[in-house]
């Protein structure tokens, strides 16, 4: 119950941040905090087992989520450096004069 | 009997890793410097978390369960050693001063 | 009191809500200063406070497989990559752009509101769930004994789900994939010059290199303990790689390379290793009359372990690639020879 | 005689496990050897889905449970003629932008790009084959995160982080928000099975919740109005021939991922007809917006880019056909022939423009004159493959767009049928458009001056699939299931 709800707050700031934050490097922290919202609802939403344990289903679920999300924040900030070193900018507004 | 005597033991030893805690936390908030801080910090927390683990160590099954007891304890007190070091390393080429006490200040 | 969980189930409800709900909030708040951050390098190291509370939340919650991965891979690997790249971008880059009041009162609100409305929508939907019908927990117990390996997780990820687990792992090599693709190439680059990513080398520090020399062996055996644990207690492949990437870059940050640089043709057939012996295992079984990705009940234990070996292996290799990120461009667009 | 049991499984399997374990070579050594490899694991691919699609005919759908464990517990691909269709004609693609790619990358950029290009277009292949096959809602997630990684690195080719890094994280917001519409399932109905849950689904609000979160999640990762913004700028930017493969290919990820869990499981929780209401207006919008940008863009891959908003849009509009009982049969071929036949036209064009770009060493319109002199085969192809796009006879987008307004006129709503008609005319404007900048001879230019070379195997692989694309009109809606 209480990590559902806390689940659901980290999903809200999570997105709050990936939209809000414009250094690219402060979204994809976001992201991950997000990220980690949804992996708490997955396995807290599934109903306890009769003998008190959790379904194991949602644990290899959110390790598959885990993993995957190493890899594309990995691939994330790979990106970020690139465009510190192409464009010297660390966010995507168009705006923003490059330097 | 020894039961009884086993954990009062251990109560007594976890309140005075609780102790030292509180003191170490307490000093990494009131202190005026980041050298003070350290020692606040690592002193503190070693001696607490080496109490703390006393405590379970005398709760342990078997030999194996002790040994892990120690090894955590062993690995915190070289990591927090190797890291005040380095951040008093650090701040010391950053040119951080040591504070003084004001009637001591040249 | 053999695991912290078992331990916590002596405590009374109350006491077991009041620390579940401190931890919640703790947790929260950590990811909220996080989130709101100005200094990339604050938000990064709340990120990584936030992981580790949140490996104890995972506990709490029954899920000791998953607090492992996040304790390793989450919060120590992810904040590794974070601090890397950190390292890599220029002062005025690690702070989030200045912006007038009246700017950032309007991104508030405009992103706030709906967010929040989100939030509140999901926690409702997801309190008021009720199930209809129960979940595959006591078909995994079932039929377990068919796999060979007593933890109920990794029976899901490596043979009753093993799809997922053999896509999963072709993902972090496409991650690595991707981000070498990035390397500029040739003389036909545009755009401004690319300086080689610097390595951060900072003097040698003596105590920290004690450090980390008696560290490393330890923590390799931690790696090795963590995949060869996993068919019957929390562990496995990706845990234990973690550990072993995180070793390498603690040694990395000591001034010490130990690994062959990560572009070397023998690190890159250690990476593909875990993707290629799992399709050929799958292939295998195909080969043998069976169905693709099969594991005969007789087998199941031996081919589950040994794959979860040449993955640990090769999976660490590809979070080592991915630390220490981008290889230099190739030598005739460099400066330097 | 029955091939299912024999050749089935192997062509299905091998769907995947070639791609994967060529582009993992590929990753370890490249050159020739390795462009041989890429090629012809994308023509088996090809043949595979053409093996698939025997099978099917043959001997109906086909489940084949993966490591031999039935759902709930285990995962099953299920091969039906859209899966098999889809594999067939993906590898297809893939071959002809293959071919394009292994000269004019080089042309492009030097040596080295195509290198790195070949193990990302292979996982790729295999992540969406695994994708056509996939059964399990959780399992569409592992490889929709597995295709959107490679096509965000195939973005990152070109070298604008940028667009590749906006890409990236709308992908995994998408992903999120699909991730936990597959928790809820889960939680509610035990199973993440699409056969399964199709069965066990009740109307309320969690089953309604998460597919709404789910349909927001792959509306994101497949740039389905209104969250196409990132669409544009990736493939605008994007490598010619990564852009032939993401917008003829990947960006029907996203939709075909809708349109499985829209046939499966969304009758079951009775919102259908009002959600689909709502996604053809979304649909509507992204065609007149998708057109309309298209029409103003003064570069041909932009200009295609936006184009590919707009016919993702027809997509959109077929779903209220399909949900209609009246319009399901027809509503349900037509937008498998669209997008059967877009992903062959608009890879095609992405090609011309590549060879263009290859030869020219730009695409802006106005600097395209007398493209179609120099390389009347190039210019042939784009009219041909715009062909597709504005749906003239007799090319597969025509037959398409047919189909599409006898569902909406059986169903009895009319207003689909004119938006299908406008979109139609809209599309005629700018392939108009980029056709007749290449027609146009430049101004008082010598018209003896030298045409830069274009080597022949980029024009025909763009005319190929062109052909291809135009050969579908011939194919009768029977075929697809």
């Amino acid at each position: 119950m209480m990590f559902i709800l806390l689940g659901a707050v980290l999903f809200a700031l999570g997105l709050y941040g990936a939209f809000a934050r414009r250094n690219v490097v402060l979204k994809l922290v976001a992201v991950n905090i997000a990220s980690s919202g949804v992996f708490l609802v997955v396995v807290s939403v599934a109903p306890p087992l009769p003998d008190g344990g959790t379904d194991p289903l949602p644990q290899a679920l959110v390790l598959t989520g885990i993993v995957i999300s190493v890899a594309v924040t990995a691939f994330g900030l790979a990106l970020a450096r690139r465009l510190g070193a192409d464009e010297g900018r660390a966010t995507l507004d168009d705006e923003e004069e490059t330097s | 009997m020894i039961d009884l005597l086993r954990d009062g033991l251990t109560i007594v030893l976890l309140l005075g890793g609780a102790f030292f805690f509180a003191a170490g936390t307490i000093g990494l908030l009131r202190f005026p410097d980041v050298y003070s801080r350290l020692h606040a910090l690592t002193k503190a927390d070693n001696v607490g978390l080496g109490l703390t683990v006393l405590a379970f160590l005398i709760q342990a099954d078997s030999v194996m369960q002790g040994l892990k007891l120690v090894l955590v304890w062993a690995l915190a007190v070289t990591a927090s050693a190797t890291i005040a070091n380095l951040f008093a390393n650090l701040a010391h080429r950053q040119g951080v001063r040591e504070w003084r006490k004001p009637e001591d200040r040249p | 009191m053999s695991t912290l969980a078992m331990s916590t189930l002596a405590m009374s409800p109350l006491a077991t809500t009041a620390f579940d709900g401190m931890l919640a909030v703790l947790i929260a708040w950590t990811a909220w200063q996080s989130v709101t951050s100005r200094e990339v390098f604050r938000a990064v190291m709340l990120f990584v406070v936030f992981g580790l509370l949140l490996a104890l939340a995972w506990l709490r919650l029954g899920a000791p497989d998953v607090a492992l991965a996040e304790a390793a891979v989450g919060a120590g690997l992810t904040g590794v990559l974070f601090l890397e790249s950190l390292g890599h971008l220029r002062r005025n880059k690690t702070v989030e752009p200045p912006e007038t009041v009246a700017q950032s009162r309007l991104r508030r609100w405009a992103v706030g509101l709906p967010v929040v409305v989100a939030g509140g929508l999901l926690a409702m939907v997801a309190l008021r769930l009720e199930p209809r019908v129960p979940g595959i927990a006591g078909l995994v117990v079932r039929h377990q004994g068919e796999t060979g390996v007593s933890n109920p997780v990794t029976a899901v990820l490596l043979d009753f789900r093993s799809t997922d687990t053999l896509l999963e792992v072709v993902v972090l090599l496409l991650a690595v994939i991707a981000t070498y693709g990035l390397v500029p190439h040739g003389p036909a680059h545009h755009g401004p010059r690319v300086r080689p990513p610097a390595t951060p080398r900072p003097p040698r520090q003596p105590v920290l290199v004690w450090f980390v020399r008696r560290l490393a062996p330890l923590a390799l055996l931690v790696g090795v303990y963590l995949w060869w644990v996993g068919s019957s207690a929390p562990g496995g492949a990706f845990q234990a790689a973690a550990v072993v990437a995180a070793v390498f870059a603690l040694l990395r940050v000591s001034g010490m390379e130990a690994a062959p640089p990560p572009n070397a043709r023998p690190m890159r057939l250690l990476m593909v290793a875990g993707s290629v012996a799992f399709v050929s295992q799958g292939l295998a079984m195909l080969a043998a009359g069976r169905v693709f990705l099969d594991l005969p009940e007789t087998v199941a234990y031996g081919l589950i372990v040994s794959l979860e070996g040449v993955l640990a292996a090769s999976l660490a290799a590809c979070l080592i690639a991915l630390v220490a990120g981008a290889p230099r461009p190739p030598r005739q667009s460099g400066e330097r020879p | 005689m029955s091939l299912a049991p024999l050749l089935i499984p192997w062509a299905a399997a091998l769907a995947l496990a070639l791609p994967l374990l060529a582009g993992a070579a590929c990753f370890v050594v490249g050159g020739r050897a390795a462009a041989t490899l890429a090629l012809g694991v994308a023509v088996l691919s090809s043949a595979a889905g053409i093996v698939l699609t025997a099978g099917v005919e043959a001997d109906g759908v086909q489940r084949l449970a993966l490591a031999g464990w039935a759902p709930p517990l285990g995962i099953v691909w299920r091969i039906d003629g859209l899966a098999a269709l889809a594999v067939a004609l993906t590898g297809l693609i893939f071959a002809a932008v293959l071919v394009h790619a292994e000269k004019s990358l080089d042309l492009l950029r030097g040596e080295g790009l195509s290198e790195a290009f070949r193990p990302l277009a292979l996982v790729l292949l295999g992540g969406l084959n695994a994708l056509y096959m996939a059964n399990d809602v959780f399992n569409l997630y592992v490889t929709l995160e597995l295709v959107t990684l490679a096509a965000v690195g195939m973005v990152a080719l070109a070298g604008d982080p940028a667009a590749a890094l906006r890409y990236l994280l709308v992908g995994v917001l998408g992903a999120l928000a699909y991730m936990l519409g597959c928790g809820l399932l889960y939680a509610a109905f035990g199973t993440l099975d699409l056969d399964l849950l199709a069965g066990r689904v009740e109307p309320g609000g969690t089953a309604s919740a998460a597919l709404a979160l789910m349909i927001v999640g792959v509306m994101a990762k497949g740039a389905l109005f209104p969250l196409h913004g990132w669409l544009p700028p990736a493939h605008g930017s994007a490598v010619a021939p990564a852009s032939a493969l993401l917008s003829g290919v990947v960006a029907k990820g996203g939709f075909y991922v809708l349109l499985r869990l829209w046939l499966d499981v969304y009758p079951a929780t009775g919102a259908a007809p009002a959600a689909a209401q709502i996604l053809g207006v979304l649909g509507t919008l992204a065609v007149l917006w998708g057109s309309l940008q298209a029409i103003r863009q003064t570069r041909l891959k932009v200009l295609l880019a936006y184009s590919t908003v707009a016919q993702l849009g027809y997509l959109m509009v077929s779903l209220p056909l399909i949900a209609s009982a009246a319009g399901h049969a027809s509503g349900l071929a037509g937008a498998l022939h669209l997008m059967a036949s877009h992903a062959c036209a608009k890879a095609a064009m992405f090609l011309t423009a590549g060879s263009l770009i290859a030869t020219r060493g730009h695409d802006r319109l106005a600097d395209l004159k007398g493209a179609a002199h120099d390389h009347p085969m190039t210019a042939f192809t784009l009219g041909l493959a715009g062909m597709t796009l504005m749906g003239l006879p007799p090319s597969g987008g025509f037959i398409a767009k047919w189909l599409l307004l006898d569902a909406s006129l059986r169903s009895g709503q009319w207003w689909w049928a004119a938006v299908i008609l406008g979109g139609s005319l809209l599309a005629g404007v700018y392939v108009f458009l980029a056709v007749s900048w290449s027609m146009s001879r430049p101004p008082g230019e010598p018209s003896d001056a030298q045409p830069p070379p274009l080597p022949r195997r980029l024009e025909f692989a763009a005319l190929a699939l062109a052909l291809v694309a135009m050969a579908l009109g011939f194919v009768s809606a029977e075929h697809i299931p």
